[in-house]
């Protein structure tokens, strides 16, 4: 017993160790002077990059796109999805089962199909692929995930907290508004996050449907080929600071909820 | 992280709102979305991957009905479709391996720290996986920190870990681990410890009760999470592409190739179909066997 | 020839060039010249869609780092260009894949519309492919006297007989880079690449031509009419190679993050990287095979439909002026097209090295071994990018 | 079957199909202002679906349901005068205990200092007053309950449905709630509806009752009725042990409570009946023993006995008399 404990401790040390090696790489590569080009080898400590994280003017750039598109695509996946998981959860529908499945299969479905899915439909629509087109692939592979969360969380509220809204009087949108959305926020935060990391993080996706437009992972999927700038680097770990407020913050409100 | 008291009858619960349209009024935003976005595109793709490409520049698509293109691709691109379920397979079973322990760990032995450390497993998961990538070639380099350390240790000169198989498959893996841990730390969560006590109390030892309680009951959260794990392995890109070597190409490396590079629009949407059925059919399959609330982590 | 079968030594020159080149902030100094005109093209482009475009504009795509940038105070060529001129330039560094490039402007061309470029620069087989397909306009030369006066190599080029369409940009060496230390001898040859002490620590390059004509010279190919048929021992030899775990990536200009890294021992490169590289590393060294290699060349374009072509004139006839051409040549280190800078840069004594540098300005012992590979018949080029596909993708 | 001079809430042919099975198969049903009335019947027969169509949840299939005279069938829940206690009480986690209070008196749109005065007397008549800034989730479930009362009642509703409001209590808890339930209405004069599957509940609290079986009314009538006189044997088990007696001369069945019974050692006299049996189980029950017995016949009595009967201290094993009078029981001719 005394040994099985120690070695599913040791399993689960090692699990955090693998999960953070490469985290704490990339915190530490950003305080990194590289001779060249590369940020690949450590050389020396230098709060330089910090100082002028957005030195690098055309990843500061596809980090701004990436920004505005992760926004834009997860408040549309989050209102399409939140829209959905209130149908799914408050309402009896025959065709509940098959909608769910429609929801579930875009993120059981590989990346790389649905990029080539989404080209083919843009190429042969001739829809100028750009911002736009990443958009609606963004917002796409974020809707399920939204709209899945979010039921979750539906389902788990009690519904008779609307019934008893309504029984005192509310009509069935002041009953959302002060019951149901106060509720669910922490939920409708959850998606929000959720699609955000995704759509910041896609890769193949957006290879197959940017256009000209450069986002954050194709930039640096560039930058492999021709230079790794520390700031690639400073910018992670800022996202990795900001997301892990933003999870403090949610775990908090989803706990006085 | 705390289970809310259901509502016994949540599931049953007749409409709230009389009207009939109101739901599809909801819902029809979002289906119009995804028919529109999904499956319209995955509908074109079928006749594309019928068609003969006329002209591979141009990409003037002729349909004539051709199933050869699955034929071809099926040969020709058998030893590299085998290779992506071997390894998604083995990452899966990797995963599963390391997160079991880890989601009881955080199950039994977390505590008040429950939900710090479900945070902690997904934290990771929030730096951009390109930059994920990026770190892992200055970790796992032949004269990168591991290896330099392991051969400090006694490990022969001459072992590699970049561009092989190992580290694909330890990428794939790592990716996998947050899929892994929530919906069996999420399935644990819902074994009530009166059964473990119940268990210990009919004196079954530590181990039975893991075999004949525990992971019986988790196994929900388990299927789910291979499922969650498998499927975007089988049709990994990045991995391959930065970890792995040119023998260790995937199916999604190669449908990148017959549609950026080698122009070959058909036998790209062939393979991408053939890939979609095989993990459509692994979906249903779960979702007979165990429905889809596991896969959406709720 | 007594040189021939001796490796070129690198570093080429420790001295500063010309428009001095600091190590560090090179780079960042270039990508901030290029990188403050991102937003240009698209703001560009929603202009040109109304009509009416009275300012001089021109939007440029090239590869990061292939000019020299502006950099303590010292204007770079872009910069002197904006001043001397007026126009407005968009000049983007976003050229990294040339394959990627071509399917994100092919759906667009094929449909009769303009893309946001004016030119860009890219590889002479994606260039013959542009001309093929009636996507390329001629270029605005009537102005740019130095035009014809080319380096020898790059006249009447054979993925531009007319001479009508391309503009060479910069033409480099495809040649191998290997690390002294790793491989522990001087390499010779390209079997050197195939010797088994240096397993898995071998990369060659993605671009199918620079990786395959190496090879093909290997075995005594002709690769300026090249065919399948004559390809398919190469082929077959690298897949044999790829098979036995001999190669360990295929690589574009990512091999530079190898070879520093140590992960490659010895690769397929590109001549101008290695002299940049070599001044991070000094260890590294890199041949041109005796055998033969190839010598490409990145040419500028202009597809069909782009507005501004007398800025584009402008542009072509100042980076072809021989002091600009000058200064581009020793920032980036690759052979120059225009017939002269070799006198400019012996001029100066800082940069009088680079003058004497064999893979900046090729001798005739060198030239002897360099071929350009020839245009591919569009079905025999499927058949070439399928075969190589199926062992780099396989 | 329906009293004329009515009504707060009146049911007429009320149908409501879920799935093709009719969870409420055409009820009538009517409440007389200030009545304290229940649905009792086991779970799944009905009663819960027929308070959520008179609270406006759901909607029948067919049939109409009146409020104090007006038809309400298509009148949403927000629009009608009635209020709920839910079962589990549905208090709005993210509002404090005055917000819930006074969430319906704000919707109604009352001025500022009205509601404020309803929620302060209302939280006085359930005696929380000094609980109004707390969460739902720091109250005890006896105070959750309170609240939910108070949150209902503060609305002054034609009439109160209460849905199994003391189910989730333990049993002392629910003996002093029933009380307040019952002070509560006497004091606010509102007519209550309560759905419950506890037969002891429904006896003691309510005027009037209605036992439902499968989606159908058994029986209406004053918990002595109802007790006393069911119309069937399933209603007679349902509200209580009950002896079924066969008629000696055939057709027709006779149902005695076990406090009907008494235990002795001589033979019935005139005006009773009795039979001989032995005693084959003993249970105290506090302040009563339950005597099992079984006659000649194999037919199984139950008795209920005080403790101060001198029958009190029977063994199994012992063979006794069972007697009652002869005019006691219910008479089913069948």
């Amino acid at each position: 017993m005394r040994m099985g404990n120690a070695l599913l401790m040791g399993v689960a040390a090692l699990a955090y160790g693998v999960l953070f090696a490469p985290i704490v790489v990339i915190v530490v590569f950003g305080f990194n002077a590289p001779l060249g080009r590369f940020n690949l080898i450590w050389q020396g400590f230098t709060l330089e990059n910090w100082l002028h994280p957005l030195r690098d003017a055309a990843l500061s750039q596809a980090f701004a796109t990436s920004l505005g598109l992760a926004l834009s695509a997860s408040a549309i996946a989050t209102v399409l999805g939140g829209l959905m998981a209130l149908a799914l959860t408050r309402h009896r529908l025959r065709a509940r089962s098959w909608i769910e499945m429609l929801l579930v299969l875009p993120l059981t479905s590989p990346e790389v199909v649905l990029a080539t899915s989404l080209l083919n439909l843009f190429v042969q629509t001739n829809l100028p692929r750009g911002f736009g087109t990443l958009l609606i692939a963004h917002s796409l592979f974020c809707l399920s995930y939204a709209a899945l969360t979010l039921k979750a969380r539906l389902v788990e509220m009690d519904g008779s907290l609307e019934e008893a809204a309504m029984d005192l009087g509310a009509r069935p949108l002041q009953a959302f508004r002060l019951v149901t959305l106060p509720l669910i926020a922490p939920g409708l935060l959850a998606a929000f996050l959720l699609s955000f990391s995704l759509s910041l993080d896609d890769y193949i996706i957006s290879l197959f449907t940017a256009g000209e437009t450069v986002t954050l992972p194709l930039y640096i999927a560039g930058a492999f080929q021709r230079e790794i700038s520390p700031q690639i680097h400073v910018l992670a770990t800022m996202v990795l600071m900001a997301s892990v407020a933003l999870l403090g913050l949610s775990v908090r409100s989803g706990r006085s909820a | 992280m705390n289970v809310s008291r259901r509502s016994p009858r949540a599931e049953a619960r007749p409409p709230l709102h009389r009207q009939a349209w109101l739901p599809w009024l909801l819902l029809t935003p979002g289906l119009i979305w995804l028919l529109l976005w999904f499956v319209l595109p995955l509908a074109q793709l079928l006749p594309v991957s019928l068609s003969e490409n006329a002209d591979r520049f141009r990409m003037t698509l002729v349909f004539r009905g051709r199933i050869a293109n699955y034929a071809e691709v099926m040969t020709q691109y058998a030893p590299v479709l085998a290779r992506s379920l071997a390894y998604a397979a083995a990452s899966t079973a990797l995963a599963a391996l390391i997160a079991y322990p880890l989601a009881w760990v955080i199950r039994f032995r977390g505590g008040r720290w429950k939900g710090l450390l479900l945070a902690l497993v997904v934290l990771p998961f929030f730096t951009s996986s390109m930059v994920r990538a990026i770190a892992w070639t200055t970790l796992l380099g032949d004269d990168g920190p591991l290896l330099s350390t392991l051969r400090a240790l006694g490990l022969p000169p001459g072992t590699r870990l970049l561009n092989t198989a190992v580290a694909v498959v330890g990428g794939l893996t790592y990716n996998a681990l947050p899929f892994m841990v929530l919906p069996i730390t999420l399935s644990l969560e819902r074994i009530p410890t009166e059964l473990l006590d119940a268990a210990r109390d009919l004196q079954a030892g530590p181990w039975i009760v893991f075999r004949r309680v525990v992971l019986p009951l988790s196994a929900p959260g388990l299927a789910a999470g291979i499922v969650l794990s498998l499927i975007p392995a089988a049709g990994d890109v990045v991995n391959a592409q930065f970890l792995g070597g040119p023998n260790n190409r995937m199916i999604g490396n190669v449908v990148q190739s017959l549609i950026l590079v080698q122009r070959q629009l058909p036998r790209g949407a062939a393979l991408a179909l053939v890939l979609m059925a095989l993990m459509t059919a692994t979906v249903l399959v779960h979702v007979r066997r165990h429905g889809s609330s596991d896969l959406t982590l709720s | 020839m007594p040189r021939q079968a001796q490796p070129v030594p690198a570093p080429l020159s420790r001295e500063e060039p010309l428009p001095s080149l600091g190590r560090r902030r090179f780079l960042r100094q270039a990508v901030l010249a290029g990188g403050a005109a991102a937003l240009g093209p698209a703001l560009l482009a929603a202009c040109r869609s109304g009509g009416g475009d009275r300012k001089r504009r021109l939007v440029i795509s090239n590869w990061p780092l292939y000019i020299d940038p502006t950099k303590d105070g010292v204007p770079g060529t872009v910069d002197r260009f904006r001043k001397q001129t007026g126009i407005e330039v968009s000049y983007s560094e976003d050229q990294n894949d040339s394959v990627a490039f071509f399917a994100k402007i092919q759906p667009v061309l094929a449909a009769g519309r303009p893309i946001v470029q004016d030119l860009f620069v890219t590889p002479y087989w994606l260039a013959e492919r542009l001309i093929r397909l009636g996507w390329a306009d001629p270029l605005p030369l009537d102005g740019v006297a130095n035009a014809s006066r080319l380096i020898p190599s790059l006249r009447k080029p054979s993925w531009d007989p007319s001479g009508r369409f391309t503009l060479p940009w910069q033409s480099g060496i495809t040649g191998i880079a290997y690390n002294i230390e790793a491989t522990g001898r001087p390499l010779t040859s390209v079997d050197d690449l195939f010797d088994p002490r240096l397993k898995g620590k071998v990369g060659f390059l993605t671009e199918m031509r620079d990786t395959m004509g190496m090879l093909m010279l290997a075995d005594g190919k002709d690769i300026t009419r090249p065919s399948y048929a004559a390809a398919e021992p190469s082929f077959a030899r690298l897949e044999q190679a790829k098979k036995d775990g001999q190669i360990r990536a295929f690589t574009g200009n990512d091999y530079q993050d190898d070879l520093l890294a140590g992960n490659f021992a010895a690769c397929v490169a590109w001549s101008g990287d290695v002299a940049q590289l070599a001044l991070e590393q000094p260890k590294l060294r890199f041949l041109v095979p005796p055998t033969g290699t190839t010598l490409w060349a990145d040419v500028m374009v202009m597809p069909k439909g782009a507005p501004h072509r007398q800025e584009a004139a402008e542009w072509l006839k100042f980076v072809y002026d021989p002091a600009t051409a000058a200064r581009i040549a020793a920032a980036v280190k690759y052979i120059s097209p225009v017939a002269g800078v070799q006198e400019v840069l012996a001029r100066t004594p800082a940069t009088a090295a680079l003058a004497r540098n064999p893979l900046m300005f090729p001798d005739r012992e060198m030239e002897a071994r360099l071929r350009v590979f020839g245009p591919l018949a569009s079905g025999e080029e499927a058949r070439f990018d399928e075969r190589f596909a199926s062992i780099t993708e396989g | 079957m329906i009293p004329a001079d009515f009504g707060v809430i009146e049911l007429e042919g009320v149908q409501r199909r879920f799935a093709g099975t009719a969870a409420v198969d055409g009820i009538d049903l009517a409440m007389a202002p200030g009545e304290f009335f229940s649905l009792l019947g086991p779970s799944g027969c009905g009663k819960t679906t027929t308070l959520r169509l008179i609270a406006g949840f759901d909607r029948p299939d067919a049939g109409a349901i009146r409020l104090l005279g007006q038809d309400v069938t298509d009148v949403p829940p927000h629009r009608r005068r009635v209020n709920t206690v839910f079962q589990h009480y549905a208090l709005f986690p993210h509002l404090s205990v005055w917000d819930n209070v006074a969430f319906g008196p704000r919707n109604r749109r009352l001025p500022e200092p009205e509601v404020r005065r309803r929620v302060g007397e209302a939280l006085e008549r359930v005696r929380l007053g000094e609980l109004a800034r707390r969460r739902p989730s720091q109250l005890s479930g006896g105070q959750q309950q309170r609240v939910a009362l108070a949150r209902a009642l503060v609305n002054e509703p034609a009439a109160l449905l209460l849905d199994e409001p003391l189910a989730a209590l333990d049993a002392g808890l629910r003996r002093t709630m029933q009380q307040e339930l019952k002070r509560i209405q006497r004091e606010a004069g509102i007519a209550f509806l309560l759905v419950t599957h506890d037969q002891d509940e429904a006896l003691a609290l309510s005027d009037r009752l209605a036992v439902m079986q499968s989606g159908r009314i058994a029986q209406y009538g004053s918990p002595r009725e109802v007790y006393d006189r069911p119309v069937n044997e399933w209603v007679a088990g349902f509200l209580g042990r009950a002896n079924l007696l066969a008629d000696p001369l055939g057709g027709g069945r006779t149902m005695l409570r076990p406090e009907q019974l008494t235990l002795r050692g001589e033979a019935p006299h005139a005006e009773q009946a009795g039979r001989r049996a032995r005693v084959v189980a003993v249970t105290f029950q506090g302040a009563t023993l339950q005597v099992v017995l079984r006659d000649g016949d194999g037919q199984e009595l139950v008795a209920r006995i005080g403790r101060q009967d001198p029958a009190a201290g029977v063994r199994i094993g012992e063979v006794l008399w069972v007697v009652w009078p002869v005019q006691a029981g219910h008479h089913w001719s069948s």
